[in-house]
């Protein structure tokens, strides 16, 4: 296997010594089968202890390591030194406030994430000892969006989110509407106001940055697309007395 | 809280989007053949006249005209904000009134037709 | 005690120059004016019709002839085909997946019959204008 | 320091801490609750689980089977009272996991679907495509969102337990963002902080997995339980030591040798299967020890395949077909290809044994209960009797939903009887002596040991002295070299001196609660001379029930090594026997 010089140019702050970010370069040795993310733990261990990033799983399902590489917003652990260049700039996620060195500010999608009511909401109680059937077709209709690992690389991706800050955004909107395709859930219309509000999805103004950069394919740009329509619907149902979304 | 009135003109934003979509390069190949003198032979007058003086002709040009202003307005007041104008209310009534006088005016010739 | 979160805002009015894919974006959303003025133009062209006589309409029919409007027709076709209509189709299958029993149907087939229906509807207008 | 008064607290949002919260929230929404992570609940290493979660749900399958499965897989090392209720508990605990939305796979009828596991004799396994645990993490994560009385602690690291009178009253913790400490008041304190893979070189477990937990129990004079039993997942990819979950071979997915040899047969788990039609608890589904023992001895004879990341046997699962792999197995498909460049439709993929998880830890009963009172532990973290020797994959996702709510439960009796109104100076005291501990360690320079080579050869050491196979010399060495890296790490330097997001300081505590288990796991294999389940002794082959059908449990002594003692198995109606993986054919 072979080895390869790479110069990364990491975005560095310490609120307590610096004023503003700056950029310092390392010269790691990588193997060509590493990951960025394997670079930057070989400059924690051997070149700069003071480095501060996260990360955890090394196999792309904790979403604790996404940063921009050379610009876009993606998992360290999934970009491969094979596909990069000599020289890779490593920054923060975009659109958040950065908190130290790579580490990023995510109180406020965390606070999204609940704000739409990820979970199930019944009207009635459970069956007794057995499942709630769901065929195949119908979990299909939301699998997809069940694979958000809240990365938050698509708030990165995201210029209305970084325009507007209490925009809910690609992966919370996602996840609500997870939930509201769920044929368990009883909770949609409760989700309603919050994701037809104008910060809701009508902040969207389907850039699909997001879908492009999620590492799991979930395509919250999709999902969105998909609640205007029902959200579009579901006004003129309302105006015309047409008895609402009661799935 | 209710649905945000956007919801209103997204509806017609989206179906006119599918439309444009579909039939504007055909109606601008029709302008560009026109641009070359070379005019189909149903966009003479006569034969133009009479397909929109017919109810079904008029119903057509209508609702195609309609969807595509209400369209443009609504992405119109997108694209703007996008530039970094954030008046959104000033800008919706502007881009609303406009659209809505294009439909009064498609409207109001389509009847006078006949 | 010594936090301090470096908050790096993005410009409101310049945002959209950042990269590629903002552009483009950018690009597919100011067809848009495209849209609006062939609008107004045919809305236009049916008011001259309604004034009723046919010189005012081979005179309005003249106006639009010219190198200059074959020019600017030309872009005006390649840049809405590539900025609207096929990003359009493209995009179709997000807004409106289509599932079938278990499996969704594949984007590609989604985006396909939107090609197809396409021609199928040019060429209907271009039958109803009598080109063919 | 500032004071956070909560009615129980739990360390630790992984599978297990969330479910005890929900079930403390839902029991008595007037508990408020403290729910501390060192990381942001959905980064919690559950999320890395692929397989899926074991309770009964065939009408062909019954209580009584799982039982003897558990039992037997872990080589009768396990308290059997404990493993009833488990058994019993998890179909009803998997089904609760459905009714909040969990996306379990699903058969044509749209009743959850299971699949064949290793060492299990039915299908029983629930999962949800091969990101089980992904999801079981997540469907508890957004579901503790509606519960208003938990109150979370995200990426606030607990340093260490407060305790009065010989109970447990509270933990210290350190803010990471901003470096303030919080002292949080308690009478329970349930510890759900997962296993300490990371002491190990070669591991599927995450970077967050450094054993904090049994460290902070194990400082508190809280013994740590069965450390020796240390599992190697036959099936991890040469060079990261991701996992290939075991329901690749549950799906039919078949071990070879470099002769293309089926070579599990030679080792007590033939006679072979057809290819494409597993058959339960043998060969490629024989238990988990038995597997990696087969590596090892394949390797020594030369039969294994060279590759760039070393030597490797080859898991073929070329005849499950296209469509089943992007079905059942997308996620270890990508990882393969990603990781090692290959394509398991169209090839074998290289793979090898892998530090996967931890069967001892604190001291526990089923309910969760530690030797001192108001100290609780559940999840990878706790060793309650149930794993035995050898955990049965798919057994332990379950038990942290099972012991999460039994031990909740356990938790609010608890607390309703015990007085918190005495001792407060005391604990203050002892609270500022903990966060003294780690300004001084901030503080600490000029030191010449770097935190990554003490961990480089402390994994070095763990792996050579308390690997697959394990000898009393080997031990010894190990543990010696562990005594003496406790030693260098007061040398060691932290160049970092900020008090935000300070990656250097917490590496270093992480290192001190890694050498902290590591010198439990090697002494316990020095001290468990016979040869049970996933300890395997070169020099005492046999199992030996006489002297060891026993516990070991470690406490941490002032100075020197850790001191070992025994306790009883509980037997309640299966009596040792053999574990037999020969399909029933002799
Ligand atoms: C790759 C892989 C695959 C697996 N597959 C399966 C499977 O298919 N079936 C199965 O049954 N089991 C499987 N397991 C085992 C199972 O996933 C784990 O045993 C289980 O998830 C552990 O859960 P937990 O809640 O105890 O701990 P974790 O999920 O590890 O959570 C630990 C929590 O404690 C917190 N914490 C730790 N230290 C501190 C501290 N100092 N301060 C504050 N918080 C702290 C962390 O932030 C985290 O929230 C697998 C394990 C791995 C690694
Ligand atoms: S939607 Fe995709 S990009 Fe966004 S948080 Fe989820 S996984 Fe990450
Ligand atoms: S990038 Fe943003 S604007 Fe919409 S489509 Fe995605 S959320
Ligand atoms: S480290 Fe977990 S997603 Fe990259």
């Amino acid at each position: 296997m072979g080895t390869r010089q790479l110069e990364l140019e990491v975005m560095r702050y310490d609120p307590e010594k610096d004023e503003a970010p700056h950029f310092q370069t390392y010269s790691v040795p990588c193997n060509e089968d590493w990951v960025i993310l394997d670079a930057i733990n070989y400059v924690k261990d051997n070149i700069d202890t003071t480095l501060a990033y996260r990360w955890s799983c090394h196999m792309m399902v904790c979403g604790s390591c996404g940063m921009m590489v050379n610009g876009e917003p993606v998992l360290t652990c999934k970009t491969f030194v094979r596909d990069l260049p000599d020289k890779v700039r490593i920054e923060p996620l975009e659109n958040f406030p950065i908190e130290r060195d790579l580490v990023v500010v995510l109180d406020d999608v965390m606070q999204k994430l609940h704000q739409v009511q990820p979970y199930i909401v019944r009207k009635d109680d459970p069956p007794e000892d057995a499942e709630y059937k769901q065929t195949r077709g119908q979990l299909m209709k939301f699998k997809q969006l069940t694979m958000c690992i809240n990365c938050m690389c698509c708030y990165a991706a995201c210029p209305q989110y970084g325009l507007n800050k209490d925009f809910i955004g690609p992966a919370a909107l996602a996840l609500a509407h997870r939930y509201n395709l769920d044929n368990r859930d009883q909770g949609k219309s409760d989700r309603l106001d919050i994701l037809a509000d104008h910060n809701g999805v009508w902040e969207c103004s389907f850039v699909g940055a997001c879908s492009e950069v999620c590492p799991k394919h979930v395509d919250p740009a999709a999902a969105i697309q998909q609640m205007k329509v029902d959200g579009a619907v579901e006004f003129w149902k309302q105006r015309l007395g047409i008895p609402g979304d009661k799935s | 809280m209710a649905i945000a009135k956007k919801a209103i003109v997204w509806g017609l934003f989206a179906a006119g989007g599918t439309l444009t979509s579909f039939i504007l390069p055909a109606l601008i190949g029709l302008f560009l053949l026109v641009a070359t003198g070379n005019v189909p032979e149903n966009l003479q007058f006569e034969q133009f006249h009479a397909f929109a003086a017919s109810w079904l002709g008029k119903a057509c040009l209508f609702v195609v005209l309609f969807l595509s202003v209400w369209h443009a307005a609504h992405r119109l007041r997108v694209v703007v904000h996008d530039f970094g104008i954030r008046k959104d209310a000033l800008v919706a009534n502007a881009v609303y009134t406009v659209a809505a006088v294009g439909t009064v005016l498609a409207a109001f010739y389509l009847l006078a037709i006949s | 005690m010594s936090r301090r979160p470096y908050v790096r805002e993005m410009s409101k009015t310049t945002w959209y120059m950042r990269n590629g894919r903002y552009r483009v974006y950018v690009l597919r959303e100011l067809s848009s004016f495209l849209v609006a003025f062939y609008t107004f133009l045919v809305i236009y062209a049916l008011s001259v019709l309604a004034a009723g006589s046919a010189v005012q309409w081979n005179s309005f029919l003249a106006s639009q002839q010219g190198v200059g409007m074959i020019i600017f027709h030309g872009l005006a076709l390649l840049y809405f085909l590539f900025y609207q209509t096929f990003p359009w189709f493209k995009l179709a299958p997000k807004a409106m997946p289509i599932q079938v029993g278990e499996n969704k149907v594949a984007d590609s087939k989604i985006i396909g019959a939107h090609y197809v229906a396409w021609i199928v509807v040019t060429a209907f207008i271009f039958w109803l204008a009598g080109v063919i | 320091m500032e004071h956070i008064k909560a009615d129980v607290v739990i360390v630790g949002a992984g599978g297990a801490g969330l479910r005890a919260a929900i079930a403390v929230a839902e029991t008595d929404p007037e508990l408020k609750v403290a729910l501390i992570s060192k990381v942001y609940p959905m980064r919690s290493h559950t999320c890395a689980a692929e397989g899926g979660a074991a309770g009964v749900k065939g009408a062909d399958d019954s209580l009584e089977m799982h039982f003897n499965d558990t039992v037997g897989g872990g080589d009768w090392l396990c308290d059997q009272d404990v493993v009833e209720h488990f058994v019993e508990q998890a179909p009803r605990e998997l089904m609760q996991l459905e009714h909040w939305g969990c996306p379990w796979s699903r058969e044509e009828d749209g009743s959850v679907a299971v699949r064949p596991f290793g060492g299990m004799k039915k299908k029983r396994t629930w999962y949800a495509a091969d990101k089980s645990g992904f999801h079981i993490l997540h469907t508890l994560f957004q579901t503790s969102l509606q519960f208003p009385s938990i109150k979370r602690y995200d990426e606030y690291f607990a340093l260490d337990l407060l305790q009065l009178e010989g109970k447990c009253r509270g933990v210290v913790a350190m803010e990471m963002r901003s470096g303030r400490f919080f002292q949080f008041d308690s009478p329970v304190v349930i510890m759900a902080t997962g296993g300490g893979g990371q002491v190990f070189p070669f591991t599927t477990n995450g970077a967050v997995k450094t054993g904090d937990g049994m460290a902070m129990a194990y400082r508190a004079g809280v013994p740590l339980k069965d450390m020796e039993f240390v599992q190697y997942h036959p099936t991890g990819l040469p060079g990261t030591g991701i996992l290939l979950t075991e329901g690749c071979r549950g799906e039919g997915g078949i071990l070879v040798n470099k002769d293309g040899r089926r070579y599990l047969q030679d080792y007590g788990m033939g006679p072979e299967s057809p290819i494409g039609e597993p058959v339960l608890k043998t060969m490629e589904l024989g238990p988990r020890d038995r597997l990696s023992q087969a590596f090892w001895h394949e390797h020594k004879k030369g039969n294994t395949v060279e590759t760039p990341w070393g030597h490797c046997v080859m898991l073929d699962m070329r005849h499950l077909g296209e469509n089943k792999i992007l079905e059942r197995l997308p996620l270890v498909h990508e990882l393969a290809h990603a990781y090692v460049g290959v394509d398991m439709i169209k090839d074998p993929v290289p793979v090898r044994p892998v530090i996967h998880f931890m069967m001892g830890g604190i001291d526990a009963n089923g309910k969760g209960e530690a030797p001192m009172p108001g100290l609780f532990a559940i999840g990878e973290t706790a060793c309650s009797g149930l794993h035995g020797a050898n955990r049965l994959g798919s057994n332990s996702l379950t038990d942290l939903l099972v012991s999460g709510k039994r031990s909740a439960q356990a938790a609010i009796a608890y607390a309703q009887v015990t007085d918190l109104t005495s001792g407060e100076d005391d604990l203050k005291a002892q609270a500022e002596g903990i966060v003294a501990g780690v300004r001084e360690l901030l503080q600490q320079s000029g030191g010449d040991e770097s935190i990554s080579g003490i961990r480089r050869e402390m994994r070095t050491a763990l792996e050579e002295g308390a690997g697959i196979y394990r000898d009393e010399e080997g031990a010894r060495m190990a543990c010696d070299k562990v005594a003496e890296l406790r030693q260098r790490y007061q040398d060691i330097e932290i160049n970092d001196k900020s008090n935000v997001f300070n990656t250097d300081l917490l590496s270093a505590l992480e290192l001190r609660n890694l050498l902290d288990v590591a010198e439990t796991v090697t002494q316990a294999s020095l001290e468990r001379r016979e040869s049970r389940g996933a300890h395997q002794r070169l020099d005492h082959t046999e199992r030996d029930d006489v002297n060891f059908l026993k516990h070991s449990l470690c406490y941490r002594e002032s100075e020197g090594r850790p001191r070992v003692e025994w306790s009883e198995v509980t037997i309640t109606r299966s009596q040792p026997g053999t574990r037999d993986y020969s399909g029933g054919k002799k």
